[in-house]
């Protein structure tokens, strides 16, 4: 036995022994995922509803404008299928009309979040000491401050629209984010392929861009699916400020919150648009989960 | 003797340890304490000794990922201690490592070709084409198909990610490698593969090892010259063969001894096992750092720490030398 | 530990006082008269304008910080506005309510969700567990303002077994920590799932099982003591969260707490009783963290903080 | 009554994935007789720990038990009560992991945990008596200050001394078996030797038999009795252990031992260590016949197509090669 | 046991703690005042939504025929409920308090118009000398001009008496600490628990008698579905529908609670207020566009449940002065649409319409009219804005329309007129309504005493403020339900419809 003989690879030996895996990552864990009922289903349900907010002008079986007071607090029927509200409004189609407001209130401002919480969480957690306290005794100050008065500095200051209410929510979440990520990447940038890639002579930012960001993002998935429910939520709260969904516009947070006075009395004007938010946080719930559990076996390895 | 590829020179590595909000300095670490040798072209200088000994921290400040507490290595006459960012960045197509664990040790999220160009994409402004022919070259000589190069890490098995590992660091051709156990985390088959490629890549391309391991039947077989370490000293440097025959330092010989031989015929002769545990590197004892262990401790070696003798071409530590 | 209780205290100087100026800034920067807004519709422009040269208003705004600043050097947070109260005082009496309120909660939204975590880990991707998950989920996304409604109308309209509205027993506590307990519980109950599966995936849940365990037994000893580290860290945050965010809460049950009074304050730009109560929950948050942090040291032995 | 403890007969784990079925371990039968130390050797992933853990019932799903017996003191361990296999479990068989470092719970002290087996089995016995026992049990496995380190954390002690209180956790039931799943491999090697040593000497004392489960020829040849070599889920080889290293039968015994290098002798490093080309078979998609084949250097036709049996080639060493099977 | 309508007190409910009882610090809550102070002079409720002034504090008093001296003969054995005599020189310290800077009272211009005021508050004299102590128990009152409803004025909460020496006394206190907060009203505060309940109980020394009943709990219960939930399980005496009128129907049609209802006018009316400074709004015709194409009757039956009066003026009705005969605002979108034209705005244009947030029955209202000016063309964007900025922006002109009410302090049409339409008023309240005539006219009628002339002007004014120059568009004046639980008798709205009254001739009765 030489050593040249024995230098020579067998070839077809690694190639047999190979044969498995030709997916990529994502298909890998695309594959996971369609075999998990729950995650399928939830998934299923936010593609009916951004098909429906999308489409809403389209479907909408009524003008969700249309004032007729002759017409107040219609129980639901073939003709409205979720009743009417107090300006004689067709609740089901407010509730599709309502979903984009919702839907983007939703989603935006939850990647809006992530971003800021990324960059900072990143800087934080990789270059440490000085630069890690302040950041993390900011976000420390946002946390305990009231998150109210943070969003009404930016809506006066900025003026309501639904841009400054993606702001106001983002200024106020970041923070958390931040925290996870920079978690992460403290324990990231000591992994060894982080020393490969300083030992090759890569520069400190295309580290983070190349090598941490892409290793946070099974987290920051199921993150960003928890973070979608709470900004549908605080919409809600934002109307409170008199931002949020301009009338006759409605959102599901406003919505359920303008027919809390109904609740005994037409019950459909608030449960119809609380339910909706239920199904849909649900949804991204069972969604996030069953990313999480396919993603999961890989980080086993 | 030739002039050496690197001469190390009262090499200090010290980390503090912190404890509490403020980093408040608790004690010192001395994971590399005053270490002295010279590594010739195209040999294989191994490291040898126990988990924590300082074996990782010397490979990593020679090649500066850590920046060393005192002391210089001079790399082809210059300084790599003193240099600045930009002439390390250039050092960097000379020097380069191999990890222990070859699932810590790639992206799991970068395709193969990605990790094994992201030495070239740094550091040399080459064409696309260009870039995929030397990744492709480089796969084929640490043996690696061509067609996995769009595949990611963990569709390797352990022997091949740590080709990838191979792969590149010898991407930008360089001269010295510092080999911190790539073979520790492999199966018993694999291992001799690795070994195997190592040696043929030293041959082709003219390499110089640093080869750290803690595995005694490894080092015998595959380093020139050898040095044993003890919490964060150099206990005894010497060519291999010597060091095996005839160990100078007690805890050589110990550390020899104490690795199991596949032969079971071997068993029934008597084993010299060390007792005691390995001391904290926090509060290393007085004297030699050895003597909490040695059997053959002296007053002297609690007291007094043993300066380094030269025995020809070999050097110990040790008030005591074994004869 | 006491000195290092002592130091994170310290540290928070910079943080209260940095927060304070913010709160400053801010409220400085948006529209709105206290005086403006105590008037109402019987407002009168002359008294604004009087009122408010009587109230310093017209002072520039770093006289006014600084004032601000060595008053409460001093003890003095000042007057609210629109109560006329000492700040001090309405904070302290406020305090305990929501004390009471947001630990009671905290201490629902425990015994909801760290069983139903436990369960749903244990009983991994069954009916059970989505039953569970979907529970907990449920507080989670109905505004608080239903589930007090709703628990309202069930236990004081018809059983008629519960006070509907105030604070003065502790069987006024029951539903309002209820409900906000239950709009966290969610986030405990995930938490304790995905740690829990972590940590069962440990060697030393081999190690139990090998041993002779019963299954419950390792759940509950060795398994949940060490899942409960990122579950503490979320406590922590959530009692300060709680305290601060229980305003619908407070207003649904009518409970004098300290959300409806920092949410009234910043709606009539009351800037002295906003100022002590953004401290007051400052100050709450990083108790909240600093006791969360004592809490891990007591759960794994490993840290220590010296 | 017989001297075998246990007996493992034809035993079937496989891990029913969702990429297709895992045959962990495939028909391994193995014996371990009273005072005997039993080696299994094989690469990583080969199905030495899922041997172990069929024998501890502590498969879990994904995987199962899909057929054969485990036969301990006669009494056949697949399928019976979960409690009756409880009382079994650390007090008739006991296991020594792999890494002390995780296998020891974090938070209690090591004290408790150890009497936490003990307390398990003997339900009539106090506190005070059981902490009595394990600080014996402590001194017995050489702990130094045995009555201090009982209070102490597991992170309070360096990797020799928790392999230790695993090992006293192991035989504080003075089991009637121990499976040591690499119970060295984290430890250094210096380490390593004195707790090898310490095993030996308590197995000799107390009278346990032992499964050692390693992939380190070294350990085999200094330890056990009787060597069982897996490969890819199969018992490939077995023989007493001195018969195995001088006469290995199986190409794939063959190489492992030629590839390692040695400490003791010197190697003609220009030769090139010999080494076993290829890789471990991906065991979704198991090689035809042999699953040795496609790395043996002596592999046939008729490697391709047969699947081997187990052939005893006489003094009780097994063969599982096509070689030996015609 | 602790349920506050067990025993004889009379529970009710507010929404938001009004913090002190400290008449001259507040301007919109005056339910404690109303019930533990008493001023010189009391509107008394005759019938609903009708008022007299009587005698309170002062048994009688006289004005000088120019109408600007007023001499107070006051009332003898009048006890503070710390025991003290009311004397004159209570009355001028409670009134030179006011006027004090170091107050900073917020109720001055119930006030500014006593000789010396202007001085007392720009600190530039120590007392006021338009009053005087002619002997404990005559005090002599000189306006700087003859103000016709100076009476009516000191009737107000704000013109509530406190003592001096518990005023002095109590310091910063007064007006928070139970204790120190004196009066000589029918109740004395006893507990107050903030943003939880006050309590306020009878007080036997009263000089008109004691209270028929022990005393009142007011709870501060924020949220409206809660307070009806109290109600309904008898935790709470009185319920305000003013602020759930979409309860009204249920509560019409429930057996148990339909003959509990009581009812009685707010002297007050639901507006449209038009910031004339802003775009299209300065165009007459535009305005007068905007009051036809909105369909008041309709807002008054569909979200008020035809619960009150539509209003084509100024004063409502109950109002000294009320003009029945005015002229109707017709809705008419199409002469709407037709004026829009003829202003250049044949296609509508857009407007903003101001209102602060987390009011609901605003919002409805908004968002209703919103829809009606959408029929002729109009874009109304509903700009919602927290309190304090509304409040601050209207203060500086620069509020956009915005709907609102209004309701009686005293019964004198100056009290509407003067506050929405004099020059200063127009602009502090974002109208901008300016007309040099009108608010010369305004100015001189306040100070006119025969009153009869005085009230023609003011009808006169109203059709040209309201038909001519359409500066607003009055809605309706509503009445104000409330529920009362069959314990409490006679309950009674107060004249001007307010939620603030004052319960002295409630009884309660245990049934049973
Ligand atoms: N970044 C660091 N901060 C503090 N201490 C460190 C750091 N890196 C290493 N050490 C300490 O320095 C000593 C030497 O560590 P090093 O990793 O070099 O040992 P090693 O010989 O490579 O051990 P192993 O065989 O376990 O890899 C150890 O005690 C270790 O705890
Ligand atoms: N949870 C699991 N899901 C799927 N397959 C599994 C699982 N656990 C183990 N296996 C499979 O079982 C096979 C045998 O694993 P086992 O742990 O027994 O190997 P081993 O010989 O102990 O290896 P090592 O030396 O690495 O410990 C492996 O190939 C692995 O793929
Ligand atoms: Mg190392
Ligand atoms: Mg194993």
């Amino acid at each position: 036995m030489n050593l040249a003989r024995n230098l020579m690879l067998k070839k077809e030996v690694i190639e047999a022994s190979d044969e498995l895996v030709k997916e990529t990552f994502w298909q890998d864990v695309f594959r996971s995922l369609r075999k998990d009922r729950m995650a399928v289903t939830g998934g299923i349900i936010i593609l009916l509803f951004l098909l429906m907010a999308i489409l809403a002008p389209l479907i909408a079986p009524h003008n969700p404008y249309e004032v007729n007071l002759d017409n107040q607090f219609q129980q639901p029927s073939l003709q409205h299928w979720l009743g009417t509200d107090m300006f004689g409004r067709d609740v089901f189609s407010r509730i599709m009309y309502g979903s984009q407001i919702s839907l983007l209130i939703g989603i935006v401002p939850s990647l809006i979040t992530m971003s800021i919480g990324i960059v900072l969480g990143i800087i934080a957690g990789y270059f440490g000491r000085r630069t890690d306290f302040i950041i993390m005794t900011i976000s420390d100050m946002v946390l305990s401050f009231p998150s109210l008065l943070l969003a009404m500095v930016v809506m006066y200051t900025l003026g309501a629209s639904l841009l400054n209410i993606f702001i106001a929510l983002s200024i106020v979440g970041w923070a958390g984010t931040a925290r996870v990520v920079r978690a992460q990447t403290l324990s990231l940038k000591n992994k060894e392929f982080v020393e490969a890639a300083k030992a090759v002579g890569v520069k400190p930012y295309v580290i983070m861009l190349r090598h941490i960001l892409p290793n946070c993002i099974p987290q920051l998935l199921v993150l960003f699916t928890l973070e979608i429910p709470g900004s549908i939520l605080s919409e809600a709260s934002l109307s409170f400020l008199g931002v949020g969904a301009q009338p006759p516009a409605s959102s599901w947070g406003l919505m359920v919150s303008n027919g809390k006075e109904f609740l005994f009395n037409a019950p459909w004007v608030a449960i119809a648009p609380g339910v909706a938010i239920l199904v849909i946080v649900l949804a991204f719930n069972f969604l996030g989960d069953g990313l999480r559990d396919a993603l999961d076996p890989y980080l086993k390895q | 003797m030739d002039q050496a590829l690197m001469q190390v020179r009262n090499v200090k590595k010290y980390f503090p340890v912190e404890k509490g909000l403020f980093g408040k300095k608790t004690g010192t670490v001395h994971a590399v304490d005053d270490i002295s040798f010279d590594i010739h072209e195209k040999e294989t200088l191994a490291i040898v000794g126990e988990s924590g000994c300082g074996k990782s921290t010397l490979g990593r400040t020679l090649i500066r990922l850590l920046d060393a507490t005192e002391g210089s290595a001079l790399f082809q006459g210059k300084d790599v201690f003193k240099l600045s960012q930009h002439e390390l960045r250039q050092l960097r197509k000379e020097m380069q490592i191999i990890f222990q664990d070859p699932f810590a040790s790639l992206n799991p999220r970068m395709k193969v070709s990605d990790i094994i160009a992201e030495p070239l994409v740094t550091h040399e402004t080459i064409g696309r084409k260009e870039r995929e022919d030397r990744v492709a070259e480089l796969m084929e000589q640490v043996g690696l198909r061509k067609a996995y190069s769009s595949r990611y890490p963990h569709m390797f098995s352990g022997g091949q990610r740590q080709r990838i590992g191979i792969a590149r660091a010898l991407a930008l051709h360089p001269k010295f490698i510092v080999c911190d156990e790539p073979v520790s985390a492999l199966d018993v088959s694999i291992q001799s593969q690795i070994i195997n490629l190592l040696q043929k890549l030293q041959e082709q391309n003219h390499l110089t090892y640093l080869f750290i391991s803690h595995d005694l039947s490894v080092v015998r077989y595959f380093s020139d010259r050898i040095g044993v370490m003890f919490l964060g000293k150099m206990m005894e440097l010497g060519p291999t063969e010597e060091v095996y025959r005839h160990p100078l330092h007690p805890y050589t010989k110990f550390l020899i001894a104490a690795a199991p031989v596949p032969d079971p015929h071997a068993r029934h002769q008597e084993k010299l096992i060390l007792e005691g545990d390995i001391p904290s590197p926090l509060r290393p004892p007085s004297g030699c750092r050895f003597h909490t262990r040695c059997p053959y401790v002296k007053d002297i070696c609690r007291s007094q720490e043993p300066q380094i003798q030269q025995i020809d071409d070999r050097s110990v530590a040790c008030h005591f030398p074994l004869e | 530990m006491g000195a290092y209780i002592a130091k994170r205290l310290l540290i928070s100087i910079p943080v209260i006082f940095g927060i304070s100026l913010i709160t400053f800034i801010l409220l400085n920067v948006i529209p709105g008269d206290p005086i403006a807004l105590m008037m109402k519709e019987h407002i009168s422009p002359d008294v604004v304008a009087r009122v408010r040269a009587q109230m310093h208003l017209d002072d520039p705004a770093y006289i006014r910080f600084f004032r601000f600043i060595w008053d409460a050097l001093h003890g003095d947070f000042g007057t609210s506005y629109k109560l006329n109260r000492s700040v001090t005082t309405l904070l302290m009496d406020a305090f305990p309510n929501t004390l009471v309120l947001a630990l009671s909660g905290a201490l629902v939204s425990w015994i909801i969700g760290i069983p139903a975590g436990v369960l749903s880990a244990v009983k991994k991707r069954s009916f059970l567990d989505n039953a569970i998950m979907g529970f907990s989920l449920f507080g989670v996304s109905i505004p608080v303002f239903w589930a007090g409604l709703l628990f309202q109308y069930i236990f004081s309209m018809v059983l008629g077994i519960l006070p509907v509205s105030g604070f003065s027993g502790p069987e006024y506590l029951i539903m309002p920590a209820i409900v906000l307990g239950w709009s966290s519980a969610g986030t405990i109950a995930r938490l304790t799932r995905s740690s829990l599966l972590e940590v069962m995936r440990n060697d030393y849940i081999r190690t139990a099982r090998a041993k002779g365990n019963v299954e419950l037994k390792i759940i509950l000893n060795h398994a949940l003591k060490n899942s409960m580290l990122p579950v503490v860290t979320v406590m922590a945050l959530q009692v300060a969260g709680l305290l601060s965010g229980a305003v619908i809460t407070e207003s649904v049950f009518g409970i004098p707490g300290i959300g409806r009074i920092a949410v009234n304050a910043i709606q009539n730009r009351d800037m002295p009783l906003l100022q002590g109560a953004v401290m007051f929950t400052t100050v709450l948050v990083i108790m909240g963290n600093l006791i969360a942090d004592i809490l891990y040291s007591l759960i794994d032995p490993r840290i220590k903080y010296d | 009554m017989s001297d075998t403890i246990l007996e493992i007969n034809n035993l079937k784990t496989y891990f029913y994935t969702d990429k297709g079925v895992i045959p962990a371990v495939d028909d391994v039968s193995l014996k371990v007789k009273k005072g005997q130390i039993v080696g299994i050797v094989g690469e990583s992933g080969c199905g030495k720990s899922m041997t172990s853990l069929s024998i501890m019932q502590l498969i879990s799903p994904p995987g199962k038990i899909a057929g054969g017996e485990v036969l301990f003191d006669q009494k056949n361990l697949v399928g019976i009560s979960k409690q009756e296999m409880r009382s079994i479990r650390g007090n008739d068989i006991s296991m020594i992991f792999q890494e002390p470092m995780t296998s020891l719970n974090p938070v209690y002290t090591v004290g408790k945990q150890v009497a936490e087996t003990l307390l398990l089995h003997n339900e009539s016995m106090s506190k005070a008596e059981a902490k009595q026992k394990v600080i014996e049990m402590f001194a017995m496995v050489g702990i130094p200050e045995p009555e201090k380190r009982y209070h102490v954390f597991p992170h309070q002690l360096s990797g020799g001394l928790r392999q230790r209180v695993m090992i006293a956790m192991a035989l504080i039931c003075r089991s009637k078996l121990l499976i040591a799943d690499e119970p060295t491999t984290a430890l250094d090697v210096t380490i390593e030797a004195q707790i090898l040593r310490l095993m030996k000497t308590l197995q000799a004392e107390i009278d346990t038999s032992i499964i050692m489960i390693t992939h380190n020829l070294g350990i085999v040849a200094e330890m056990c009795d009787y060597v069982y070599v897996m490969y890819a889920g199969k018992i490939m080889e077995q023989a007493d252990v001195f018969e195995l290293f001088d006469h290995p039968k199986h190409p794939y015994t063959e190489g492992l031992l030629k590839s390692i290098p040695r400490r003791d002798i010197q190697q003609n490093k220009s030769k090139g260590l010999y080494s076993i080309e290829g890789m471990v078979p991906n065991m979704l998609q198991l090689p035809r016949g042999c699953r040795f084949h496609p790395r043996c250097e002596y592999a046939v036709d008729a490697c391709r197509e047969i699947e081997p049996q187990l052939v005893d080639v006489g003094d009780g060493h097994l063969v599982r090669c096509v070689k030996y099977n015609q | 046991g602790k349920s506050a309508s067990s025993g004889r007190m009379l529970t009710i409910s507010q929404q938001k703690d009004p913090g002190t009882a400290d008449v001259q610090l507040t301007t919109d809550d005056y339910m404690i005042p109303l019930n533990i102070y008493d001023r010189l002079v009391e509107a008394k409720t005759v019938a609903p939504g009708k008022s007299e002034l009587v005698p309170g504090l002062a048994e009688s008093w006289e004005v000088t025929p120019d109408g600007l001296t007023y001499t107070f003969h006051l009332r003898k054995n009048v006890k503070f409920h710390n025991g003290e005599i009311f004397k004159a020189d209570d009355v001028l310290f409670t009134f030179d308090r006011m006027l004090d800077p170091k107050t900073k009272a917020l109720n001055t211009d119930f006030l500014d118009m006593i000789t010396g005021a202007q001085e007392r508050m720009d600190g530039k004299a120590d007392s006021v000398s338009g009053i005087k102590v002619i002997d404990d128990n005559t005090i002599e009152i000189t306006l700087s001009e003859a103000f016709a409803p100076f009476v009516a004025n000191l009737a107000t909460p704000a013109g509530s008496i406190y003592n001096r020496k518990a005023t002095t006394e109590a310091g910063d206190q007064f007006g928070i600490e139970p204790e120190k907060t004196v009066g000589t009203g029918p109740f004395k505060l006893s507990k107050w628990s903030l943003n939880d309940s006050v309590e306020m109980t009878s007080f036997a020394d009263y000089w008109r008698g004691a209270p028929k009943f022990d005393g009142i709990v007011m709870k501060i219960v924020p949220d409206a579905e809660t307070n009806r939930m109290l109600f309904e399980t008898g935790k709470l005496d009185i319920l305000d529908l003013e602020d759930s009128a979409s309860q009204i129907p249920q509560f019409k049609g429930d057996e148990k609670w339909k003959n509990q209802i009581v009812s009685g006018p707010i002297v007050g009316v639901y507006y449209y207020a038009f910031n004339e400074g802003m775009e299209a709004l300065g165009d007459v015709r535009v305005r007068k566009a905007l009051q036809m194409a909105i369909d008041r009757q309709t807002l008054l039956d569909k979200l008020y449940y035809g619960e009150g009066k539509l209003v084509h003026g100024i004063s409502p009705p109950g109002l000294l002065g009320y003009n029945p005969d005015l002229a109707e605002i017709p809705f008419d979108p199409e002469k709407a649409k037709a004026l829009l034209a003829e202003a250049g705005y044949p296609n509508g244009f857009d407007m903003e319409i101001a209102q602060v947030t987390d009011s609901p029955n605003t919002l409805k209202m908004n968002e209703a009219v919103q829809a009606m000016l959408s029929k002729v063309g109009v874009k109304v964007k509903i700009n919602q804005m927290d309190e304090s900025t509304y409040f601050a922006t209207r203060k500086e002109g620069k509020l956009a329309s915005a709907h609102n009410n209004w309701s009686a302090d005293y019964n004198d049409p100056d009290n509407f007129f003067y506050t929405f339409f004099s020059s200063k008023n127009a602009k502090a309240r974002s109208f901008n309504y300016t007309n040099k005539a009108v608010q010369d006219d305004l100015e001189k009628a306040r100070t006119m005493v025969n009153q009869e002339e005085r009230i023609k002007l003011y009808q006169e004014l109203e059709k040209k403020i309201v038909h001519e120059d359409a500066a607003w568009l009055p809605l309706f004046a509503l009445n104000h339900l409330f529920v009362v639980q069959p314990r409490v008798k006679n309950f009674q709205v107060s004249w001007n419809g307010w939620t603030s009254m004052s319960f002295y001739e409630i009884d309660i009765v245990e049934s049973k």
